[in-house]
């Protein structure tokens, strides 16, 4: 990777609430502060803070300006915001520090669902015209993929509520889950559809929450943290946006988004990929080339909590804190944006040799 | 590893207007793009990155349009972001597009920014949806007001530059408002909207986007119009809301000009930078930027903007493309500042070009006055030292 | 938890979109009855049609309209058993990748089919248009072909 | 499959444009969207608190002993500090003050606006401890009488109808259901000057 060598000094994550009593800014706030003092750095240290966030997830035209707050942007800081996932936020943010003229940097995302109806604010994320009138939601988009990828044969609604179960099995003493136990294949595949052919395990719960991530140049890295989770190639893609102009069954972008951050260079032990719905596993791992030896969202992904704009994040969050505790050497994290699948980032994080 | 240089080869704008009714929103923005490419002598398929910037999604009422408007951008395949940092965005979209080219991340990159203001409502927008809404005029006017108290400034002051813009603005064929005769008179006669500020030294709301085509030195070489070079950036935020903030002149905005005047080797602003386009969507941000970057002293820019030294031809020409008081599609606007100070440096700049610019300098800021984002561009790499 | 107070805030606003050159014939043919696609540059028909090559971002010939439809092929369904205010139907109905006849993109719409039963992969469809149409993507929805 | 311009034959409904009435002749060039979302928002502890004291005729603030800032309404947090405020933190504030900055709004029309007389919102610096409440009305004053350094105290609402379930968790500085607005109390003005700096 030619870009300097860069590495994960420190992160953190809010729990992952379906109504969270305090407010975007509030819960956002110890968030950063953990992953500061994780990383063992004073605030003033960081030289550059990218935030995503969504004003419509909170319905309020300037929502992004009080998160400012929560980082203390006092005195003045160089920082800027995407009005996407936190994960967009740190690949800018680790473009900063390829300049040289800083050696750390912070992404966060953050997001409160639960004021709104996701249903009702998501379809604005479409074509204005062609979809946004009739109330294209992300579920039924969704249930479209899986349509047709039933129908191709490569998956089937059994395998489907197998990725619910196991996610839910993994989540058992993840403290940011939100949702978790063991659950009967059998039992959630009696459950009535939700949106046909999705039930209600192959959906994610709507979850409020942040994340926070904090990087180094390798020099400033190797000074303040004994094991810091390099980040070896990251990459995002963006696919044509009408859903009957792609083949649904495919993720072109997370494929070559995945060659670009060179996911096929090593072997890879683990990967947090973005599966907000169950079929997406499927298709995000063959996008990926990752074979069965992979273990796939050890952390119960976003199937068992999934914080708009910071989920995507909090994968990265999740695979580091894989590698920092040994149970992986080298992790892939996935974000995606846009519905279904339509934008892509892929990350590549190696712990220390 | 220091970064790489960054040039601009390619500018595009739309015709501002209050409400474009003859494009769709991506019909608008792609307005602004194929004219850049076309003046880099670029196709869409060239493009290695897209940088989109734009205001609150509301003001549209499509949230997060990067998804809705990848097709339209050529994004398909592509890496596309979405900047959004208030006013400013127009030119924090700048500078990350500026980033990409600088780390050798990638080699071309089209960044776009826009606003289409007649498909919904700014003042619903900026009041949040609600009723009673101060306006960001209702915001800035009591800092206008102290700006005035502090420096001595007379108050026909404000009322020169909304000439001086306005009349720019008819040597600008892209400019919304475009009154070569507004005279002091009409503009003290107008309304008062917020106390001090008259109808005609306010922005008005437009539809309008801007694109610009960024590349390597290598690419640069080859291109078939001069390019403006990318010599510095900054982007400084600071808290909005807190006892003891001085929103008159913002420690974000001292230090951001600080930094870029810093890192393009400027030591002497007022004397190197040979033309400026900066945020001034109400009049008296003339001054109070002036000032608040310490390009003049305290109660000195008065004297600089009533001598004419801000008009073309004057010793430091501030908005000649007639700026944010002429035009004012908010998520485009930053861009516009720092797109308009490329072209007078590419001597792109047609009727309202500054002779001779090599130095120039674009600003924009946002929200609470508390956004900064600033850049300076040159007609070589070395355009600064030149003038040493 | 349940007994927090709530603040409720609500954001609303007409907006008025302009069409342009495509757009505008798109949802003038909805308002008279026909749907349109338009010939790309390899010659293939996009619906909805599209000002630009979606693949490269190439302009199109904006004037290159054709009628399709109003029949077509459902690729992929799916069935909203709980609609929201925002669809189109308030009952339960399938949002469906339509192929209509003469376009070689699909266009997404509702399939009012009554019961999820009457939904298959590979159906065929047909538009029903409103008696009332003022020119929105909205004006029709699509019937199982044969239905009434 | 029928060549790409033919309209299809055989049993769909009709061949070509469909017959029945459309609203107008002329070709559509708009397309209007009516957006309408509703979002339900727990109030937070720190503003319940708030509400519940200005329910009783006080107005809570939040004193940071590290910046010594005083903020009203309370945040649970100081952002210039970055410290976490807590129960200990809160102190009870004066409701009379001086006006430090102001803006006659002329309002200008828009969809949900209501306003139709140009009105004064005003940020008035409470006396003792501090505490600065932004985007206040000032009543029993023209607009264009309000000034820097004017002496106000709040105006409240009997207690049996002050009512604060409109004061949610990004209601700047409001203290709507309680206090009605602020006037004059007619002690000599303070000199403005001292206010120039702040502004806020």
């Amino acid at each position: 990777m030619s870009a300097q060598d860069i590495a994960i000094v420190g992160y953190a994550q809010s729990p992952s609430w379906e109504r969270a009593e305090l407010t975007e800014v509030q819960f956002l706030f110890p968030v950063i502060a953990d992953a500061i003092a994780m990383a063992n750095i004073d605030r003033r240290a960081i030289g550059f803070t990218c935030a995503g966030s969504c004003d419509y997830l909170s319905g309020q035209t300037f929502a992004f300006v009080s998160n400012l707050e929560a980082v203390g942007a006092w005195p003045p800081i160089s920082e800027s915001h995407v009005e996407m996932d936190g994960a967009w936020a740190m690949f800018e943010a680790w473009i900063a520090l390829q300049h040289g003229d800083i050696d750390i940097a912070l992404a966060f995302g953050s997001g409160k669902s639960s004021p709104g109806d996701p249903a009702q604010i998501y379809p604005l994320q479409m074509d204005p015209y062609t979809l946004t009138p009739l109330g294209a939601d992300p579920t039924s988009l969704a249930a479209l993929q899986a349509r047709a990828l039933l129908d191709s044969g490569r998956i089937t609604e059994r395998e489907m509520a197998e990725v619910a179960a196991r996610n839910r099995h993994d989540a058992i003493g993840n403290p940011y889950a939100q949702v978790s136990g063991e659950v009967d294949v059998g039992a959630l595949l009696a459950t009535p559809y939700v949106t046909a052919p999705m039930r209600e395990h192959d959906l994610p719960p709507f979850s409020d929450g942040a994340c926070a991530v904090i990087m180094a140049t390798a020099e400033k890295a190797r000074e303040i943290c004994e094991n810091p989770v390099w980040i070896r190639g990251i990459d995002h893609r963006i696919e044509i946006h009408q859903p009957g102009m792609r083949d649904l069954r495919e993720s072109p972008s997370t494929a070559t988004a995945g060659r670009g951050a060179g996911v096929g260079d090593g072997p890879v032990d683990i990967a947090e990929l973005s599966v907000a719905y169950t079929h997406q596993e499927k298709i995000l791992k063959e996008a990926l080339g990752l074979g069965d030896g992979v273990k796939i969202n050890p952390s119960g992904g976003p199937l068992t909590a999934n914080p708009m704009m910071a989920t995507g994040l909090s994968r990265i969050a999740e695979a580091a804190r894989a590698i920092q505790r040994g149970d992986a050497k080298r992790a892939v994290a996935h974000a995606t944006s846009g519905q279904p699948l339509q934008q892509n980032l892929v990350c590549v994080l190696e712990g220390d040799s | 590893m220091s970064a790489q240089p960054c040039a601009i080869v390619g500018i595009g704008q739309t015709k501002h207007k209050k409400r474009r009714d003859d494009v769709s929103l991506p019909g608008l923005v792609r307005e602004a793009a194929q004219r850049a490419l076309d003046d880099a002598e670029m196709t869409w398929t060239d493009i290695d990155a897209i940088v989109l910037g734009k205001a609150p999604d509301p003001f549209e009422g499509v949230m997060m349009p990067e998804l809705s408007m990848a097709d339209a951008l050529g994004a398909a395949g592509k890496p596309i972001l979405r900047v959004h940092t208030a006013g400013s965005v127009g030119g924090s979209t700048a500078i990350v597009a500026s980033n990409l080219i600088r780390t050798g991340r990638h080699e071309r990159v089209l960044t776009v920014a826009y606003e289409k203001q007649a498909e919904g409502n700014a003042q619903w927008g900026l009041a949040g949806g609600r009723s009673g809404g101060m306006g960001a005029g209702g915001i800035f006017a009591p800092w206008m007001r102290s700006f005035m108290t502090r420096t001595g400034s007379p108050a026909h002051i404000g009322p020169m530059v909304a000439v001086k813009d306005r009349r720019n603005a008819a040597k600008n064929p892209y400019a919304h408002l475009q009154m070569p005769n507004l005279t002091l008179e009409e503009v003290l006669d107008s309304p008062m909207l917020w106390e001090p500020i008259h109808w005609h030294e306010s922005c008005p709301s437009s539809d309008g986007a801007c694109a610009m085509v960024l590349t390597t030195e290598t690419i640069a070489a080859g291109a078939a119009r001069p390019p403006a070079w990318v010599l510095a950036t900054a982007m400084r935020s600071e808290l909005g809301m807190f006892p003891g903030r001085d929103p008159v002149r913002p420690l974000a905005g001292v230090e951001c000009a600080h930094a870029v005047f810093d890192a393009a080797g400027i030591t002497n602003p007022i004397e190197q930078i040979d033309v400026s386009e900066i945020y001034v969507p109400f009049s008296w941000y003339e001054p109070m930027w002036l000032e608040g970057h310490d390009l003049v002293g305290p109660g000195e820019a008065w004297k600089l903007i009533e001598s004419g030294d801000t008009n073309i031809g004057g010793k430091f020409p501030v908005n000649p493309s007639g700026g944010v008081l002429s035009s004012n599609p908010i998520g485009a606007s930053g861009m516009l500042r720092f797109a308009e100070a490329a072209l007078q440096v590419r001597g792109m700049a047609g009727e309202h070009q500054v002779d001779g610019a090599t130095v120039a300098f674009g600003q924009a800021y946002g929200g609470a006055a508390q956004y900064f984002a600033m850049w300076v561009v040159g007609a070589t790499l070395d355009a600064v030292d030149r003038k040493k | 938890m349940a007994d927090l107070p709530i603040s409720t805030h609500v954001i609303e606003f007409p907006y008025t979109r302009t069409l342009g050159p495509v757009l505008g014939p798109f949802l003038t043919g909805l308002r008279d009855g026909q749907i349109y696609g338009i010939r790309s540059n390899d010659g293939r028909v996009l619906t909805p049609p599209t000002e630009w090559d979606p693949l490269t971002g190439e302009p199109l010939e904006t004037s290159a309209l054709v009628p399709v439809g109003p029949g077509g092929v459902v690729e992929t369904w799916a069935w909203v058993n709980h609609p929201t205010v925002k669809h189109p139907l308030d009952r339960p109905f399938a949002f469906a990748l339509i192929k209509l006849d003469g376009a070689d993109t699909a266009l997404m719409h509702a399939v009012d089919a009554g019961s999820m039963d009457a939904m298959s992969t590979g159906m065929r469809v047909t538009a029903r248009f409103k008696d009332e149409r003022i020119g929105v993507i909205t004006d029709l929805v699509f019937i199982p072909e044969g239905g009434e | 499959m029928a060549s790409a311009n033919e309209p299809v034959e055989g049993a769909s409904a009709g061949e070509g444009p469909v017959e029945g009435a459309s609203a107008s002749e002329g070709p559509v060039v708009m397309m209007d969207y009516f957006m309408h979302l509703e979002y339900h928002e727990v109030v937070c502890p720190i503003v319940r608190r708030y509400a519940a004291s200005l329910m009783a005729g006080k107005i809570l603030g939040q004193y940071s002993p590290k910046s010594g800032l005083v903020y009203v309404p309370p945040r649970s947090f100081c952002p210039v500090s970055c410290e976490w405020l807590g129960e200990d933190h809160l102190i009870e504030l004066e409701d009379r003050g001086v006006v430090t900055a102001f803006t006659i709004v002329t309002p200008v029309q828009y969809y949900g606006q209501e306003e139709t007389e140009p009105f004064a919102k005003a940020s008035v610096l409470l006396d003792g401890p501090g505490g600065m409440l932004s985007l206040q009305d000032i009543l029993e004053i023209p607009p264009d009488e309000v000034r820097i350094g004017m002496r106000v105290e709040a105006v409240w609402l009997p207690e049996h109808e002050r009512n604060t379930d409109e004061i949610g968790n990004r209601s700047w500085g409001s203290a709507a259901g309680a206090i009605v607005g602020w006037r004059p109390t007619g002690e000599p003005d303070l000199p403005a000057e001292t206010f120039t700096e702040k502004v806020y």
